[in-house]
């Protein structure tokens, strides 16, 4: 690159060409972005929450907006491992040979759930570089609680989904107790550490004194939770040695870079790219400028490099 | 084969600059938007466009328009919005000369009718005109005769410049009917009531309609009991309008949900579970 | 009131004349604000948290700006009890009079400065009807974890002060484990819990690769927490039977009407008073407007109106 | 007595309307902006205003800054500002006619000397200008003496008009010097050099510096060093402007914080701990 900075990172084994990457659910399955740029130029993307079986999701409104952010309450829709598969299978294969890594999501409801997802992936989706496991979902045996909502609950559906897994495993962590949950994912087998998912919250519309989505909560991201997301990366690669994917809030290269300097070796794009279809190369190259002006040779030589 | 770039027949959905050529008030908090962009290229009938209003970083999301009209060889794109909430405000603020951005063309339009010798019967409430207008450009252009039923709240509300194109549209025999709600202007009640009247005493091919959602699933209520194809344009909070965000679902009857941005913005109103 | 609608409430036993109530640190100790309006028109204010000796504060930079947010990291910065008492016990006493609650806040870093301080605001501040309890505060003892960071903590610090107070006493909590700490809480004693209070987050200046405060992370306020804040006031009425007093990133009537439906009896405005120093009684004026609306005799009908 | 609003020897600080009546750029990067409004009633030299730029919510806090000139018979206020960010880049948008709020008067502003008689030396860096402008005014009001010193990177940063209307202030034995690191204008250099060389010509009673902070600490050194009272005018992110916060503390030789907003921005340099 023009720069000279060398961009590529380790992301636990994913090997990315350039740290940025893109957030489950606010990307597709990658082919929605082609028509406003050639997607393989990012460092990875990472597919929609998959489930074994379809999942409806949740009835309409899933989105509102609030003060410099967006909730949502998608639900996790999505049309099954097999049913990704089969739309998406030969782009994302393809996305790989053009040299993007490609990164599958598996969701579940119970740990069976997360083992089914996974077996499928392994089995329907060999050519994906990693796997992450989003444990920010609804436990269906514990009355909905969050799946990795403790550090016991988290080891545990990471431990059951490790010996499945034949490639780099991340979690993705749901943004409470950090630095405990992040010790505890480590220790059950990830080999990194995506964070930080959406932060619950509630949008009343105050004249029908009814949740402005079709559940009383939803998920907070974009602008408005950046400096939150920055801090709690920087508690996680406090806590852990694996490498960290930063997310959050992140709009510009400077966010992209905070999230650098607290210690994430990837950073991924989510909700800026829906307003902004454009965003994931603006702010790599937006990252790129930084690192060239910070006068280092490779982006590796700013991760944690905060100065308190 | 994989599938690419969400694509309408057309053109592929991508990310347009536009300058505001012209931005005025024609109804009550009813505006006239005249944008010179290359997204009218590969503009379609009943598609739409995801408009970006600069200024206020708190508001992330775009505003997703539908349009009446397009000039393909002048770049020129027509959109008249109602001012509903903070993003339609501030886009009334544009002046001409202002410069921003617009990802389209976003998802699927109106198609023909199967029957193109039948009369149609257009449905506009509010500020579904505009595409109801692009509707009626389609259909005059293939030679298709329809009559139209325009609705508002109030006379102060309609759109009377688009309407008067309207008129212009539609065959000698046929006709639009305007209906307020207060009776402020043309017959008094809603546009099913005039509907009721008008398929007893038409056999229509197709009926197109786009307003409100309550009137939408009114107007298709009737038209299934007359047996008459319909086509709707839904609204939903849009996320992305390009299909990555999952925010716009729509209810099937088959059961689970289709994509307003992708599948829609235009339904065969049987499909949808209103 | 024009209306007719009854706007008084009762705060765990503050009874204020309407909902509206300011945040500690957002409003010093209320003749500041006195040239832009009458103070004693609001329900009750919060004095700035205070402790048994003066504490000096951080050094500067103390602020900065974030999306739709600031953060601070002011650092409980506070002449004491007695300090506070000789500058502006005169016009706290008067300001009572005057019909509207004082609140003062005490702090501490271990439980005993915490009691230190309630003794002497009980002792030099008599005249106040309630004292709210900051458990927020970085607790020496444990290495500077929050005092109040999980629930037997919280419950510790509470049942150490509650047998020095004799009057209201509301517990202010950390934006952590809301309903775990919230019944902590009312179980050691509280009579009302205000939350949230700020959340922790990081802003790094990505040239100089430091952070924007002068300590690594600070406090993350103002209308990009709101919707955070509001589900949390939500889980915490759904936890405990005793009232709740909704603060985070109000600035409109609206955001206040959300905070009621979601469950809080009294309505707290922080940050918002800073760029917008008449925004209290301006969002009293918009609250009660919108009661009337909704067609209530008094604003207490909508309390934990929200309809799932 | 019990303390009510913060209050300056003519006014309470309170939250006035003003109108733009000029907002146009002086010097690279610099404006001048001219207001109406009541805050001109009770504004003393070296106090600021707090001043909302509406547009963009993600942006909650006001931008402080001091004037230049007050004119309360007209109900007139002329402030400097530099853009250095966001806020201050959509201040400069801000067209003659456009409206918002301003909090002031707030703070403590610049005290007379303790010796009338002494001549005094004022020093001001980049947009610390206009404060001291305002203190030039107040001091060729009360008849004391003074020179000045006014530095800037390079030329196009100096800000011309304001510099040739000090230069009318100043006595006929008086003088303004001017100093650009790049000795694009003036002599090359820093303030702080220009000072050594006056004070070691003139015995001067009183210092007024308002600059970058670096600049304001070597020229109270300088002070310091020769015995001159010094008073600066310091800068802090401000969350209120009115004491409310806490936000704005400046260290103190004697231990602890003062408030930048209420105790200053003007502070005796020796107080200060740089
Ligand atoms: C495919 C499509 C085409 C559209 N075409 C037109 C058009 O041609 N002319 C026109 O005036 N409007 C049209 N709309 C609606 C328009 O997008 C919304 O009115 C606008 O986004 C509201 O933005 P706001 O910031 O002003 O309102 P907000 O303050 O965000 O909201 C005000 C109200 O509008 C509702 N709303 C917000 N966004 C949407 C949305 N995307 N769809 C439906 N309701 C929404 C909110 O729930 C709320 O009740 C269309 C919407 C879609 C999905
Ligand atoms: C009492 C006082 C009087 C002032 N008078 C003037 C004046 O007459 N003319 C003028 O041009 N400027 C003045 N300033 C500085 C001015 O307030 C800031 O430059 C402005 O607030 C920056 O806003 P922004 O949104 O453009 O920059 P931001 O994007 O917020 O910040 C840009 C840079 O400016 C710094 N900054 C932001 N706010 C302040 C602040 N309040 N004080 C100091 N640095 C800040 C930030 O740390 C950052 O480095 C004054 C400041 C104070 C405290
Ligand atoms: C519309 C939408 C859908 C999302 N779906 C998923 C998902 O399927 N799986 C997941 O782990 N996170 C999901 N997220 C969370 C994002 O991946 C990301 O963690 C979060 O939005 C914070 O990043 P941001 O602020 O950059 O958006 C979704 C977010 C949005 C806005
Ligand atoms: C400058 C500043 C100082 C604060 N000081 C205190 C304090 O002394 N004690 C406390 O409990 N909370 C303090 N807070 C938190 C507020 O009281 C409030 O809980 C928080 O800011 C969320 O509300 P808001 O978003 O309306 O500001 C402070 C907040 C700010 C912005
Ligand atoms: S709006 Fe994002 S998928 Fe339709
Ligand atoms: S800026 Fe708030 S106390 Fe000074």
């Amino acid at each position: 690159m023009v720069s000279g900075v060398g961009m590529a990172v380790d992301l636990g084994g994913v090997k990315m060409r350039n740290p940025i990457n893109t957030a489950s659910g606010t990307f597709g399955f990658g082919w929605q972005l082609e028509g406003f740029y050639d997607v393989s130029t990012l460092g990875a993307i990472t597919a929609k929450g998959t489930s074994a079986e379809p999942w409806p999701g949740n009835p309409a409104p899933r989105l509102c907006e609030v003060s410099s952010g967006i909730m949502n309450t998608i639900g996790l829709a999505n049309p099954g491992v097999a049913g990704v598969i089969e739309k998406s299978g030969a782009y994302l294969a393809e996305l790989e040979r053009r040299g993007c890594r490609v990164i599958m999501q598996a969701v579940g409801h119970t740990i069976e759930e997360y083992r089914s997802a996974v077996r499928l992936i392994e089995e329907l989706a060999p050519f994906v570089s990693g796997i992450e496991l989003n444990i920010s979902c609804p436990n269906i045996a514990r009355g909905g609680k969050l799946v990795g909502g403790t550090p016991e609950d988290a080891a545990e559906v990471v431990r059951a989904v490790r010996p499945l897994v034949s490639r780099p495993l991340l979690v993705k962590m749901a943004p409470v107790r950090v630095p405990e949950i992040a010790r505890a994912c480590e220790g059950a087998g990830a080999d990194a550490l995506s964070l930080i998912n959406t932060i619950n919250a509630m949008s009343i519309d105050v004249r029908t004194r009814r949740s402005r989505l079709s559940k009383p909560t939803g998920g907070l991201s974009g602008p408005a939770i950046h400096p939150i997301a920055v801090r709690m990366v920087w508690e996680a690669a406090q806590a852990v040695s694996i490498p960290i994917n930063g997310i959050g809030g992140i709009s510009s290269g400077a966010d992209a870079a905070e999230m650098i300097l607290a210690g994430a070796t990837a950073v991924t794009v989510g909700t800026q790219n829906l307003p902004d279809p454009t965003a994931a190369p603006r702010i790599l190259g937006e990252l790129e400028a930084w690192a060239s002006e910070q006068g280092v040779s490779g982006i590796n030589e700013l991760v944690g490099a905060f100065e308190c | 084969m994989s599938p690419r770039a969400p694509a309408g027949p057309r053109g592929t959905v991508g990310l347009h600059e536009f300058i505001v050529m012209a931005n005025e008030e024609v109804a009550r908090d009813a505006y006239r938007l005249e944008i010179s962009s290359s997204v009218s290229q590969g503009l379609e009938a009943g598609q739409f466009i995801n408009v970006a209003v600069p200024g206020d970083a708190s508001h992330i999301l775009r505003i997703p328009l539908s349009f009446s009209r397009t000039d393909p060889a002048n770049a020129c794109v027509e959109l008249f919005y109602a001012i509903v909430g903070e993003g339609t405000r501030r886009l009334s603020a544009m002046r001409a000369g202002a410069v921003s951005t617009a990802v389209g063309p976003c998802g699927k339009g109106w198609r023909l009718p199967d029957e193109p010798a039948a009369r149609c019967l257009l449905v506009a409430g509010g500020i579904g005109l505009p595409p109801i207008f692009a509707a009626a450009e389609m259909l005059a252009r293939a030679g298709v005769r329809f009559d139209a039923i325009v609705g508002a709240q109030t006379e102060a509300k309609l759109v009377f410049p688009l309407i008067h194109d309207l008129e212009r549209l539609v065959a000698d025999d046929c006709r639009v009917v305007v209906a307020t709600d207060d009776g402020s202007s043309g017959s008094k009640g809603f546009t099913t009531t005039v509907m009721e009247r008008l398929v007893s005493e038409h056999a229509y091919g197709c009926v197109y309609t786009c307003g409100p959602e309550i009137m939408m699933r009114g107007i298709a209520a009737i038209a299934a009991r007359g047996r008459i194809a319909c086509q709707a344009s839904l609204e939903r909070m849009m996320g992305c309008g390009f299909g990555a965000c999952g925010g716009c679902n729509v209810p099937l009857i088959s059961g689970g949900y289709a994509s307003c941005c992708m599948d829609g913005p235009v339904f065969d109103a049987k499909a949808v579970a209103w």
